[in-house]
């Protein structure tokens, strides 16, 4: 299959639409290592990327994979990397690495069950948290999680865009549902498509510093071989670049990329509100599990249960606003994921006590079902009433 | 030497009809049934050389009335 | 022993039949892993076989000993673990050619180096199977595999030559297909002191077979018969011979100081003050 | 036709999952949405295979199919798995050849000899998968023929159209003879 | 040295009483890489362990030595790493190992500043979450935060015991300041200190499911070699202990993993509290940070402000107690970290609203001084008055 | 060219003089590796220098290129990205015995399994230098380190015979004593299209020295002057005259196809149709 | 003495940090509580070097020393930079050897040459240390003769014994000659 | 050849006084100071070969008057 970019119905699996998304969004390096359920993307950009000229290699493992996406995207490539929880755990310290330099790149995680090896090919939602605080050190983290084939064909293009826009690693947060669901999907145009590249230093070599913020905090970024030889290291730096052991350019450096990330956060973090005007019960959940949630809802009303969804879009940064917002109308939330409670932390924290907030998990393997939404939003009315 | 036919008894449930057995027993004692799975149909011309269960992927078959693979 | 008391001994045969598909190599290697446990003096209840994550890496599950399934790429380190905290457990690696030389490759040359006592049969079905399909550094280059659509281009290790490189001291290399020679070499690793290292080569009729053109099981262990050649034998072929050729048999050994002995004799004795 | 959740299921090599897809891209053809998931055996090697399909009008939220409108099943094991998780006026399409023992079932029942059909009037077992397809869309309308025609030869290697376009066609004729049969 | 366990005051450094805590609590064996600034831990191990038949092996890396310490541990031996950030990002996939397989161990993490390579030699608490969320899906965490060398001492002999007891890994938490520095201290004999061993089964292998918890949710666990026979994976199994790929024992094996740490939540979440009760201002600090602000309580006391201290001991579990009685009492609360805000999310999340929480972090490579303390508490009691 | 003229092209002068400590090889090496560059007729703009976390890993941070300090063990992982990435820049690593042989062991032999084009330069201090004196996987057994208060009974790699049975096409040993062929041998190793590794004995007076009884820097230099035996000269040495000794000089060297040209050609132009 | 706080500064090799240790290590003799730190730079080789000591009569909270009481500068850039962060009316010792440019200093100044007591009056440069922990004890009483003697025989080697008594002696009479100089 | 004496310069501060230079010069060219660093003694006797700036670690050595190391 060639880059299937024409707006024409077709029949794609998250994965695929992941890898038509990377093609389409310019990415055009790929270094993985293969693991259950998140091969596909691998594959389709194995088969995809040389015809366009673009690099695919097959690392020794994960954490030599997330070493090479850092290195080619250095060298001005857009790059990705594809994996599921325990390659993930692998990556963080590069990650955190990626996060340090800022160096660009996307990392695809199609999240399966876990801890551990777990059930390789069974769907949960396990790694929300681990995205955020994986890595050692505070550091910023951008992570989506889509919904639907379509929606991570966007996604993957935004997270993309965003890696280059703020040079962070950007993490796609798939579950295996979604990575492995086929759905009707139109894709657009490639030339539809918006796409953001890493802007480029207009100085001379002779003055330019390196980690010098432009005024949205972001440094502009030459690749190796653009005659600015450049100094990128994981230790702290100052604005030239080097190490310097000091304690105060920690503090000013580490604070920046907290900062660019943070004062995005009303753009970047982006929830879906379905119903929640006047809902008494609302619904928080993502991914596949949004779905359930959506088609429980639109049953509840028929009902006439007044069911409302607020799906985050993005787990990091969480969408607060959205979450706040229903903490002052409704009634009681219900936190519906496929762990053992992992946005229901942020969301109790938001709400602070201006709603009761309740869980509803499930780690047998299966979606949670609309059923069970159903189910779970009727005892809460009897707990709350 | 013993010789009376050898038995070589077939694990229905385990095996799956790979075929390793037949192609390779080199006294052709086996053949293929319509599901893969063999047929013995030369036991006298075994030879107990053990290289069917040696080489069965599925612990199916075994020939009875020699000691092989013991300790040696 | 019969197969069926073969069975009944060392394997948990309420696990049985195995996951693995027909004709797949996996069975053929974990039944001479069990003929060769069989011809030791070993204790099977001392004796623990560790595996990491793949089809092969399935087998110890089947095995009627104590058993540790570990992490992708790991099975060595923790081995090195168990048999350097217990000398006295018989340490048996099973693993696949993806998880010890890929992600696993770094604990193999360093479990190489130390020269500790475990015996590793790695299972090179030249392909990761588990995942479905993807090329491996044992793939051999030019090949095809789901992540190598136009044939891959990465050259293969020489895994033995590298293992011994590192400092193995018994090396040997087998085919599915040669399963008695098999047994003897597993056995001879079982019984020597020090890192042995046995290469299998196998087939995964399931992915590499069908993407390279094995329309049978059948046809991959034909493949195996006619491109091993025994070492005696290599001796007496001219390169050009033995081009797209492979050497079975006992590679290398030598006696070399085992790790978990040298521990005790010099770093526990001169810890204690007995010598120094 | 608001909504419609199929389940195809049999056992690994007979080609359900590449069945599921083909019914999902004609359903697309027809101008539906579709949404086609399927069961990963954590080591479905050889074992149980299964793939779900569901069709419809609107938008699908929840991708899982529950109470199955139809049900394939091509073996005996996966029907004694799946058959009871269909709804009771649904349709439930046997593989003759490989379910010996068929269950109580309220709804409509076919047994048809799928894949022995495959092989002895197509030639091929390969295209059971195909057969099955043909069945379906024979006696359900779930997708037009000339939808499931395009979609399957959309799939399908190049050289085996033919073979594909023979097997879709034995197919339907088992499903109109069925039918007939049953007097509808 | 010999182990120091005489009652007898000695100069001890953080990292020094780790490795006597160590010592007397059994632990046998470590393995390890090293890493600034947890190497003298290794080091005094690699020369402590052998006088007494331990075993100490110096692998190849952090991941190796991770799986090292599982297998010694299921062959019988206490068993025990030491890392830093980077190290303990690379440790997490095989920590999830242990989780899932009941493997006791214990996790020395001797906090440095990051991301990254960050500053080796340079203090941060920066991990706090990362010990709870580093591994991919659900798993129970327990990690412990002394603020003393004694303390050090004390954790790590409550750790190894807590390992034993829950057949869980279990985190030290140390900060660099913590972990180098000196201090005078009393070792209490080895004979007064009480230890845990791991519950071996008393049926007999025939019958024996190594996988069925006792009523205290653990199951008995047997060595390799005491001819148990038993298998060990990382993939979701029964109570026989083997695959069964049903997301049901998914849900009954992840379940009990998570309850059997938080059924004990009483007994082993605990926080130290200073001058709390009629506190107007709580400070929450842990590790070197609570020295600082001990010493701000005492300050501020004898200027006639009413400050407190609440300190977190266990990281994991969160001493939640503590924290939501304060937030009843105190007019705000004020998280004194040596990161971006960490424990403060759990804190905001308790305190529910009840009492507005305040943040004080410094990441500039310093220990937050009483001084910084005192200053935070004068302009957040001007900002709630 | 003289040293002025050296440091003011090639290296960042405001950055010198550098952290090592006096009579650390580190420098010696570095030099080295800039005189090799400087044979070459690479364009200074387009040479990326890459290295893990060590002391050794300091020195790409003194080096007037670009320049990439990555996360420890890892160089050689980045660095393919960046070469494959961008097959026109010229990449080099600068390693450590321990980044390079312990924790980043398994890149090493896949790097060179894979014949990319990197030159690979090894400051084999036989210690971890930056963490105090730890034993490394090039340590010879029987040293003393930190972490080896006993004596350390692990054997040490031949860091050499391994790159080589991994597949490295160019391999080569000096010491920092053997200067002026250490700069030859980097500049060889600069040339050669595919995977060049050049390890360099050196010393660490800090830590190695001071647990090994060597009393100065000098007497390190004087052990490499006594210990590194040239490839020809060993040719006519038995191995009880070689033992202890170490190789010194090529040791290896081959013609093959070079990762990121094949790509080109076996991968790119079949994705594209342009053959088959 | 509730509680004092001292800083040892120099350049790397001086043997500061153990010197800290050892300071410590005498107080606690003397029964106090004593906390001691010191900095790493990050790549401290051959560099500076600080070590850091608290003793007090009390518990010890906060471990860091800021204002010091005491400092000890044996290098010109230790003196410049720490011999600041000292109280006004605290102590500052001088190695008289390096530090060549004494700081404006309130309290008491006491500049001694004290590695060169070391080589030329106790015969190995390498007790510089031993010898300033004579001069301090000698000048401020932070810590009884005996203690400190005891503590530093239990640090250093068997056979440098002698040596290092030596050195804490000649580190002594320097202190007291001084105090005599100043006519206290 | 060039035959006045060779113009040995040391760039104090970048020398830490290591003593390979002086060690090692094969034509004793170079004493110790009191420092460690060389002194030049015997400039004449200096055949340029260059070593002592090869083996100086800290690029603190140069000698005037030829060129090696250079593209050759
Ligand atoms: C850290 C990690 N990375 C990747 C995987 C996915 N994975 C499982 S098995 C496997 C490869 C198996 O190949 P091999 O070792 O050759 O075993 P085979 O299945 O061929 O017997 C991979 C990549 C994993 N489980 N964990
Ligand atoms: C993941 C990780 N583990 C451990 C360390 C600590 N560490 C830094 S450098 C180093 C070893 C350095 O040894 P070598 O590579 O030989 O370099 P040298 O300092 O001797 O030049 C170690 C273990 C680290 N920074 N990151
Ligand atoms: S034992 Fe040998 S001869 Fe007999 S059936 Fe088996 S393979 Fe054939
Ligand atoms: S080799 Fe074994 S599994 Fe294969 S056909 Fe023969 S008996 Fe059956
Ligand atoms: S996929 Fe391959 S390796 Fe795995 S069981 Fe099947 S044939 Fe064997
Ligand atoms: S510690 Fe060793 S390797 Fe590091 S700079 Fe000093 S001498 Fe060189
Ligand atoms: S150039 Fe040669 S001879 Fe001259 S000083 Fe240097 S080492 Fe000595
Ligand atoms: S070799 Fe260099 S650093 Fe060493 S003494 Fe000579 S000039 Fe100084
Ligand atoms: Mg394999
Ligand atoms: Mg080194």
């Amino acid at each position: 299959m060639a880059a299937k970019t024409k707006c024409k119905a077709q029949l794609l699996s998250g994965n695929e639409a992941c890898v038509q998304g990377a093609l389409v969004a310019g990415i055009r390096f790929f270094a993985g290592y293969p693991i259950t359920p998140s091969t596909e993307v691998a594959e389709g950009l194995a088969e995809e990327l040389p015809k366009i000229g673009g690099r695919f290699i097959q690392m020794e493992d994960e954490i030599a994979s997330m070493g090479a996406v850092i290195g080619a995207s250095l060298a001005g490539l857009k790059s990705m990397t594809a994996t599921s929880g325990p390659g993930f755990s692998l990556k963080q310290e590069n990650i955190g690495f990626a996060a340090m330099t800022e160096v660009p790149c996307v990392v695809v995680n199609v999240q399966r069950y876990g801890p551990s090896t777990g059930l390789p090919t069974s769907p949960a939602q396990g790694d929300i948290m681990q995205a955020r605080w994986g890595t050692h050190g505070d550091h910023p983290v951008v992570a989506l999680m889509p919904a639907s084939v379509r929606e991570t064909f966007d996604l993957t293009v935004e997270a993309v865009n965003l890696a280059e826009e703020l040079r962070t690693p950007v993490i796609i947060l798939l579950d295996e549902v979604v990575g492995h669901m086929r759905e009707r999907v139109e894709l657009p145009a490639a030339e539809d498509v918006e796409l953001f590249n890493r802007v480029k230093p207009t100085e001379s070599p002779d003055t330019f510093l390196p980690y010098k913020p432009a005024a949205n905090l972001v440094p502009p970024m030459p690749a190796y071989g653009d005659g600015y030889r450049f100094h990128a290291t994981g230790l702290v730096h100052d604005e030239t670049g080097f190490p310097c052991g000091k304690g105060a350019d920690g503090n000013t450096l580490v604070r920046r990329l907290q900062a660019k990330v943070e004062q995005r956060q009303p753009k970047i973090a982006r929830a879906e509100t379905f119903q929640t005007e006047d809902a008494e019960i609302v619904i928080v959940a993502a991914g596949s599990v949004a779905r359930s949630a959506r088609a429980a809802v639109k049953e509840a009303r028929a009902q006439g249960i007044k069911l409302g969804l607020v799906r985050p879009i993005t787990a990091w940064p969480f969408p607060e606003e959205a979450i706040d917002s229903v903490a002052q109308t409704a009634k009681a939330l219900i936190v519906a994921e496929m762990n053992l409670g992992q946005m229901i932390l942020e969301v109790e924290r938001i709400a602070a006590g201006r709603a009761p907030v309740f869980g509803l998990n499930r780690i047998d393997a299966e979606l949670i079902t609309p059923e069970d939404i159903i189910v779970r939003a009727q005892e809460v009315t009897n707990n709350v009433r | 030497m013993n010789s009376e036919p050898a038995r070589i008894e077939l694990n229905e449930k385990w095996c799956k009809g790979c075929g390793i057995c037949i192609a390779f027993c080199p006294a052709k004692v086996l053949v293929a049934r319509e599901d893969g799975k063999p047929l013995v149909e030369n036991p006298e011309a075994c030879t107990r050389c053990g290289l069917c269960e040696l080489r069965c992927p599925d612990l199916a078959i075994s020939v009875g009335g020699k000691q092989h693979g013991g300790k040696n | 022993m019969s197969v069926k008391d073969l069975v009944d001994r060392y394997c948990r045969v309420d696990k049985l039949p195995h996951i693995w598909c027909p004709g797949c190599g996996n069975g053929i290697i974990m039944g001479a892993v069990i003929r060769a446990l069989d011809k030791t003096d070993f204790d099977q209840d001392k004796t623990v076989i560790v595996s990491g994550i793949g089809c092969s890496s399935r087998a110890p599950g089947y095995m009627n000993f104590d058993t540790l399934h570990t992490t992708h790429g790991r099975a060595l380190a923790y081995a090195t673990g168990v048999k350097f905290a217990r000398p006295d457990l018989n340490v048996v690696v099973l693993t696949g050619d993806g998880d010890c030389s890929a992600i696993g490759g770094n604990h193999l040359i360093h479990a190489a180096r130390r020269n500790i006592d475990l015996t590793v049969v790695v299972f090179n079905n030249s392909i990761y199977g588990m995942t479905g399909g993807q090329f491996s550094p044992l793939t051999p280059a030019h090949s095809y595999a789901s992540t190598a659509p136009y044939g891959s281009i990465d050259r293969n290790f020489d895994l033995c030559k590298l293992v011994q490189a590192a400092g193995g001291t018994y090396v040997a290399r087998s085919t599915a297909y040669h399963a008695r020679q098999l047994v003897n070499l597993i056995a001879t690793g079982l019984n020597h002191k020090g890192f042995a290292f046995i290469e299998v080569v196998t087939q995964c009729p399931m992915y590499y077979g069908r993407r390279n053109k094995f329309p049978s099981p059948v046809d991959m262990l034909k493949w195996q018969q006619e491109h091993a050649v025994p070492v005696k034998a290599a001796a007496k072929l001219s390169p050009e011979q033995m081009a797209g050729k492979f050497l079975i048999g006992e590679l290398h050994r030598e006696e070399a100081p085992e790790y978990t002995a040298v521990y005790e004799t010099d770093v526990i004795a001169k810890a204690r003050g007995d010598i120094n | 036709m608001k909504k419609l959740e199929l389940r195809l299921s049999g056992f690994g090599g007979q080609g359900l999952i590449t069945a599921g897809i083909i019914l999902a891209e004609a359903a697309i053809l027809d101008g539906k949405n579709a949404v086609q998931s399927q069961s990963y055996g954590p080591e479905a090697r050889g074992g149980a295979s299964k793939a779900e399909v569901i069709i419809s009008s609107e938008e699908i939220d929840y991708p899982k199919v529950g109470q199955a409108d139809l049900c394939l099943a091509m073996s005996q094991q996966a029907c004694d798995k799946y058959a009871g998780n269909t709804q009771p006026n649904g349709v439930l399409v046997l593989d003759s050849g490989y379910v010996k023992n068929p269950p109580e079932f309220s709804g409509k029942m076919y047994s048809v000899p799928i894949t022995e059909i495959a092989t002895s009037e197509v030639g091929r077992n390969i295209v059971a998968n195909i057969v099955a397809l043909g069945v379906i869309a024979g006696v359900t309308n779930v997708v037009t023929r000339e939808s499931l025609e395009t979609a399957v030869l959309d799939r399908v290697p190049p050289h085996t159209k033919d073979l594909n376009k023979k097997a879709l066609a034995a197919g339907y004729e088992s499903a109109k003879n069925l039918l007939q049969r049953e007097g509808e």
